[in-house]
């Protein structure tokens, strides 16, 4: 079983910070939630507070938790610092910063005695709970002497929360303020009043008596990391996997994906002769862009689009003829919480199990599952590489809290091995051969060789469909050449098994328990695992699955563990029944479906506590 | 008014092939189905204009019509999509090689009914390709549903009489963006052969809206496409001729009753005027030229609108002149300097 | 376990034909195939066969097998007469009639030894083979008498052969007279021409020696039964269960069932007022029909569509909403073969999984399997029952072969049972209630009450959408509504296994071998049941499912067999595919797949054979 | 020209409800956004005709100006469907309940660009409903995004500028079949509103293409969907006035300034020209004169295209009176003989 490089930030001893800590002090383990209406501009402040803390080496992360709205509507930013590099959400908040009337008192009831509490003054939450730390600010008054300019005043409160919580938490404001200056870049005026916001807040604060015990201290586990959310990642895997037409319709989550690969694009992929090397095309809608995307492919473009859910099942029909016609795509799933339009702007695994199977009749798809920012990169480079080699299209099934939340990772290597463009034969490999048979399994391995249109060769053209053809490509009913075709591209599929990325062991593999997981679940599902460890002595093996169909590896795991334990983000189980379905039947006893659904980033408490509950313990 | 007389037809083309390097695999459709003289004369405006087929790339939707291309240019790649769906295949495919000299062909359901929405999309953006409906009405593969161009009042076989009006494609295409719009018959090989040749070497979408008859399905009395309702109603605009680039002929024409168009290529489509004074360089009164038809019941036929200087999609988008897919490795992955570019930016 | 009406026709000892038999000849209980180009005319020369069989009191069923073209292209038509009842497709070919001079040949090859052929003689077959028995008849000289007009002429050569048959195997040629006047009703000039022409032929073949074993002779088996194809069954089981709209898009094998319907629609359902109890749209595409049909289901009407695969494909994210926001509709799937446009006029069950699982997010439907075309029209009734009970879209699979061949039938009973329409509350209701929550879940059931738009009563209106809702229908985002929402539904269609049609049991229920089926696969696996008993004296119960989800009598006819063998006509064993992920896993190492992949309806000796290889006998 | 004085506001209207009864929940949209400003004249439309809002059914795709119905007629049914897929479900509904009075709401991502297949369609049917587009030029609820009516030209604040052309909805609507066409602007208060009006009153379907800026996404200077360029470039065609049915009020009007249009239940609608000639019974010419106005960077507002007789879908498919969906048993499942009759054609 492989053991890629490790993705996800592991687990670093934070020694000096811990030399300093003084009893009762939690330091550099506690997360903030910030709570505001949606457009209020709060997404800077958020963001200048989470490079603050990870400039002073302390690993964290941000989740943003907002709703399906431009403006108005609540909004939930949470960071969460953690000396042991964990980075999935943390159930409990620690700080809640509540700017936001309408939620806070409900966001108040929500804490755990013992948080602390940064409220807007006029708010006066402080009599709600009795078992809270309250910082009452009077954030109005705290900006007033920053600008006389009211709407402007309005944005700047929220650069003064990070100011006060700098003072709370002992986040260096030089940090801060570097932060500004970067998240304000070639903005003068802009980075001038958030800086004085910032201080503002900071010296506000130096009256709140501390009453909490959390605490950022400087440690040294970020250095060379970068800070990136996971659509920006694919997009640069996209880009140095030499895409060349993207084709797209806007949807939540998944424009940034796109809207980022443009920008970079335009900045990578200029010619010599001043001209772009690729084309970008915001299409009519899904059915166009996948429609567009199998064209280029078959044309022999890198070709690619992306979307969530609803684009998916647009895309249904679509998805079928490039299964049956054998023409390379590839199509990025940042996966939101269907069903239907459902809850566009909460994370979710739930088109797994429909994409696997996407279209009518005997259709089979290849979903990569990226379990991190940096997996975000590499796997939209093998997409890319599989589809080619297998001519079909490749799903990349990421979702809303990898796509659009902002994650800690190494930096990405650069891609060392060359393309691979497949089986494509050129005019003077047909000149060699005299000529070739579309769809014939020469290699046996299920893939035909193809040529792409424009080959300048009397016998380079073949007819593609999505009707019934023989090797040839030539059109045809016969019952025994369908069918034949039809096990050939189950074949095909069956290859595929071991080019798709193998599965991530972590653990021995000695374990009784063990548990599968995918995609964005990988961080909780790491640190679940230390905890059931850690606290209750439960060892498990867990094996991060990254595609469909599934290797050999993945069934060996299975055979290897008594119980094992899916753990995903939908309702239905949709990975554990696509295991059940490829597993030997005898094994499809052992699974054990741990499912969550309430469209919040997963944390750790709720699948350790749920395996706990399962293991009887 | 001069057209210049047809060579005497040469065994050979200019580059050298004969016409049976133009050919397509044994038509299946109905025998005197329109789609099949229609495939004839696609078979010999290529050759005539002495393009390489692999430079060719055909592309169809779901129907009768969209089988044709397996009945024509057998040495050209093609692509037989989804119902509907041709153009974004097509676009796809261009946006991916810029070179393919492409057309596609398409049914009225195809086009009208389930394609409609990427119809409109293709024409405004002006893609540059040759775009023909073979259009009967009805759905021929599915026996004989009326399609979204049945003219209002049209009755099929079993009685049924359509009420809808009828979309006029034309009109569409000419309104949306298109910059070469013409309608004709699978029955008018002069006018068809004319038209096709100045579509191919056109650049941007050409459009043909060209009547075809289901001889099974909507070829009887009360039928609005059959070949005695086109004999009756077909009401050319201009007598069309087109006069190839490499041709060195110069033909004088009369500018008073002659409209030249000199084509992208330097090629000339002559339009001697039957109607004085439709100008298809006007976009809005050619549109409410086609609507006044219809509501008449005439059937326009000829060149409707031609622009060959309108921007195409691929001009927009300033792509590199190589084809897309044929880029090499060190062109479209940036350098290791552009990744440490990237990684420092996000430190 | 319920076991409903016996719907399939079972065998009948034919008691009096038997007596008659003398050794050596085979009597009722043979095929005919005859192959000809399409839309050559032979269609109803066919139908005029089977109906002089029929007539006859003999079993027959016929079976069409045609390409997806116009006219020219090769098509095969088979009847089999069956003394006993059995009316799948036979494996082989015991007479062929060879019309057509581009597959004579092959056809020819096909043949099992002392097979007999009928063929036109300027063909020149008999050297082919020697085991056959050869009947060349000059066809052109036969119908040379009956007309001048060529073109006539040659359609009659059609009704010639028919003829020819007649005097072969002693079907009588009064009733080959009666079925052309039906065939031809009010055409007196066709009924008079091709009455000639089967006279002609008939008279011809007096000339010929018979020497193939095949008789047919009257029975009493076929007294007060019908014949119909299962789209009309279908098209009069939407009749009458009130169907109100109906939106199509043309699309085979699906639209005749929608054609039968119109003319039904417009002879039986004008009003009082002589204007349409119903609307029939042609949309667009199958997008906009189903999207009508799930508009008009909403506003209360019992509303349907009818497609294919390609069809289904491009209804996935219209199935996510109907699931979702709760909306009934009706939707056939007249299944052919996929992927893509696949073979369009072929048979296949290759949607069922993709339809079970239709749309993005964690989305399920309920499926029915209509067996025959009895329950075609039954379950059209039980669809809108259960689309509107359920408040969700339903999913009748049906195929090609049900669907568009003709099949032997009692006749249909006229429903009983009043139509269910579902949890709708009245403004009478309204007035008494004060108000109602759409969502809420007031009868333990899963299932909300519904108000009509246009509902007199100001708290008649609720908000429909696919975005998250709490119970008043009102736009949420909280992750416990929208948690709380989705087990809600899946508790729905929990409730709904036990409203779904039973599955049907044949045998005692004792047998360690099990099989199911469903839908077309019915006659088939019905024959191969008794084959197995028959010739290797190995006994199977067998299971015929009705629907989807499961019902427990399901579970438990796995739970009381050692194997289980899932007979279905797909590559990938699609119905296996959801049991194995219903059934308690310890009963999945128990089902084996037996899938049939080649397009042709599904025949008894291909079944029993592969479950005789599996069983290792 | 005497437009007829508004009455003093009312408390109650004449069927006894205040306008609070045509209210909605509370916006979630922008402050500021055009698509708010709609959904006032919409409850103010529907107060001041008196219309039970039980009657009402509303209907919307996906997008910012989607969402509005749910800020209008709280006592109205409403169907928020899918993407660019309102026009099947509204149809659908109406078939089911032909009493059902539609409106539909949507936006010009919504309808122009994934909607425009089912746009095309639902205008050729003449589906009696009103169709509003809150046209923005942008998809305001993924964040700006150019839509297919951002003009050529159009800047996002980004700095990516538009090169397709514009779909103008209008002039396609008219072409395909809708029989009451108008172009508003949101801020247009006078004109939105007694366009609405006699929008609701048509029999047919009635499209407002209402250009409704995001003040979010589109209102900046470069932008040609903002309040500041529609204050420059609204071009009105008439001057609108609306006289209720059950307003006993007759007007003098002078035929020769006054286009005075009765619609289908008696109501009103006054056009007091302020483009001599403008013709709005005059198919083919408004279209030209739109696409001409197109080109121009005009944008025409007022109604352009009226035919109160149009045949509508419900009309062609000569149905019931009474909703079907409300049809007893008795009259929608055929008798026992009916059955027994078509069994005997069976055998
Ligand atoms: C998604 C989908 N829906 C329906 C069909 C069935 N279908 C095949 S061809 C056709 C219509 C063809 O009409 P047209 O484009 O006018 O071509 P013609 O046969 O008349 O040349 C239809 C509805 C299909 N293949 N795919
Ligand atoms: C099938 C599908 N594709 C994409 C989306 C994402 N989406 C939501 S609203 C919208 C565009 C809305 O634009 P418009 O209709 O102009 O409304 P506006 O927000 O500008 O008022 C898009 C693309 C979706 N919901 N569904
Ligand atoms: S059915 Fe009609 S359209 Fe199709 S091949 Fe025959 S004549 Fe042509
Ligand atoms: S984003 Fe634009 S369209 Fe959406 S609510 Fe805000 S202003 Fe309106
Ligand atoms: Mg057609
Ligand atoms: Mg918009």
């Amino acid at each position: 079983m492989s053991v890629p490089q490790p993705t996800a930030p592991q687990p670093t001893v934070a020694k000096d910070s811990a030399r300093r800590t003084e009893p009762g002090q939690v330091v550099n383990d506690f997360s903030i939630q910030v709570a505001t209406p949606n457009g209020s501009g709060s997404q800077s402040s958020n963001t200048v507070l989470l490079r603050a803390i990870f400039q002073m080496g302390v690993p964290v992360s941000g989740k943003n938790l907002f709703p399906s709205n431009i403006a108005g509507l609540p909004t939930w930013y949470t960071i969460r610092a953690s000396k042991d590099g964990w980075i999935a959400r943390k159930k409990d908040v620690d700080v809640l910063v509540a700017m936001n009337a309408e939620t806070a008192r409900e966001d108040v009831a929500a804490l755990r005695p013992g948080a602390a509490v940064v409220y807007d003054a006029p708010l006066g939450l402080s009599s709600t709970r009795a078992d809270l730390v309250w910082y009452p600010v009077p954030f109005d008054r705290v900006v007033e002497p920053v600008t006389g300019d009211a709407k402007l005043r309005k944005l700047l409160k929220n650069m003064a929360y990070v100011g006060v919580l700098a003072r709370l938490l002992d986040v260096e404001l030089a940090e801060v303020e570097r932060a500004i200056v970067r998240q304000f870049a070639r903005k003068a005026k802009a980075q001038q009043l958030n800086v004085a916001a910032a201080r503002a807040g900071f010296e506000h604060a130096a009256a709140l008596e501390k009453r909490d015990p959390f605490f950022v201290r400087r440690m040294d586990a970020t250095r060379g990391k970068i800070i990136v959310d996971g659509n920006a990642a694919a997009a640069l895997g996209a880009l140095f996997a030499g895409v060349t037409v993207v084709t797209w319709y806007p949807i939540t989550p998944s424009s940034s994906l796109v809207e980022t690969l443009i920008s970079y694009l335009k900045q990578y992929r200029i010619g010599a002769d001043g001209k772009a090397t690729y084309a970008v095309v915001q299409a009519e809608d899904e059915l166009a862009a996948v429609g567009m995307a199998i064209g280029a492919g078959w044309a022999g473009a890198r070709a690619m689009t992306a979307t969530a859910g609803p684009g998916v099942s647009l895309m249904s029909e679509f998805a079928g003829l490039g299964y049956y016609a054998e023409i390379p795509a590839v199509i990025f799933d940042v996966q939101r919480v269907g069903p239907s339009t459902g809850l566009p702007t909460r994370t979710s695994q739930g088109d797994v199990l429909s994409t696997a199977f996407l279209s009518h009749g005997d259709t089979q798809h290849i979903l990569l599952f990226p379990g991190s920012v940096a997996e975000c990169f590499t796997m939209a480079g093998e997409a890319f590489d599989l589809a080619e080699r297998f001519q079909t299209p490749v799903f990349v099934m990421t979702d809303l809290d990898l796509g659009m939340n902002n994650w800690m990772s190494d930096p990405f290597p650069y891609p060392e091995r060359p393309l691979d463009r497949g089986k494509v034969l050129s005019r003077e490999d047909l000149d060699r051969l005299g000529g070739f048979a579309r769809y014939r399994d020469v290699d046996g391995d299920g893939i035909g060789w193809r040529t792409l249109p424009g080959t300048d060769h009397p016998r380079a053209a073949y007819f593609t469909r999505g009707t019934g053809h023989d090797e040839e490509a030539v059109y045809s009913e016969k019952a025994d050449v369908f069918e034949r075709n039809m096990e050939r591209l189950a074949r095909k599929l069956e290859t595929a098994r071991s080019s798709v990325p193998a599965p991530e062991l972590h653990g021995g593999g000695r374990a009784r328990v063990g548990i599968v997981a995918y995609g964005s679940s990988h961080p909780a599902v790491a640190e679940a695992r230390d905890q059931l460890r850690r606290e209750r002595d439960l060892d498990a093996d867990y094996l991060r699955v990254r595609a469909y169909p599934f290797s050999r590896e993945v069934h060996a795991f299975v055979e290897q563990h008594e119980r094992v334990y899916v753990v995903e983000q939908n309702r239905d189980g949709q990975l554990a029944a696509l295991l059940q379905l490829d597993l030997a039947p005898e094994l499809a006893p052992r699974l054990r479906k741990v499912a969550h659904l309430d469209g919040l980033p997963l944390d750790a408490r709720s699948v350790s506590d749920e395996i706990l509950g399962m293991e009887g313990r | 008014m001069p057209t210049p007389a047809a060579p005497a037809a040469p065994r050979s083309n200019r580059i050298g092939l004969t016409v049976i390097d133009y050919r397509g695999g044994k038509t299946t459709l109905c025998a005197g189905c329109g789609h099949n003289a229609i495939s004839e004369r696609i078979v010999e405006a290529y050759f005539d204009l002495g393009i390489a087929p692999e430079r060719v790339a055909k592309f169809s939707g779901i129907g009768c019509s969209s089988k044709s291309p397996a009945y024509f240019l057998s040495r050209s790649h093609s692509f037989n999509a989804l119902h509907g769906r041709m153009p974004s295949v097509a676009t796809g495919a261009l946006l991916a090689n810029r070179g393919l000299l492409a057309i596609g062909v398409s049914g009225d359901g195809d086009t009208a009914s389930i394609g409609i929405g990427q119809f409109v999309h293709l024409m405004r953006r002006n893609l540059p390709m040759v775009y023909v409906i073979e259009n009967n009405g009805v759905y021929g593969l599915t026996k004989g549903q009326f399609s979204a161009t049945a003219d209002v009042g049209s009755r099929l076989k079993t009685g049924v009489v359509n009420e809808l009006p009828p979309i006029d494609t034309c009109a569409l295409a000419i309104q949306l963006g298109a910059s070469y719009v013409g309608r004709s018959f699978s029955g008018d090989k002069k006018q068809l052969s004319a038209m096709l040749k100045a579509a191919i070497v056109h650049r941007g979408t050409a459009m043909l809206d060209v009547v075809s008859p289901c001889v099974t399905f909507n070829d009887h009395e009360g039928s609005t496409k059959s070949y005695a309702y086109m004999k009756d109603h077909d009401a050319p605009l201009q007598e069309l001729s087109f006069v190839p680039a490499f041709e060195d002929i110069t033909v004088d024409y009369d500018p008073g009753s002659t409209i030249d168009v000199t084509l992208h290529d330097g090629s000339h489509l002559r339009l001697r005027k039957l109607e004085d004074g439709y100008d298809p360089s006007d976009k809005s009164r050619s549109v409410a030229r086609l609507m006044d038809a219809q509501a008449r019941g005439e059937v326009l036929t000829g060149v409707l609108y031609v622009d060959p200087k309108a921007p195409t999609l691929i001009d927009s988008l300033d792509v590199t002149e190589a084809p897309l897919a044929s880029l090499p490795e060190a062109v479209t992955r940036p350098p290791r300097e552009a990744l440490e570019e990237i990684m420092a930016s996000l430190r």
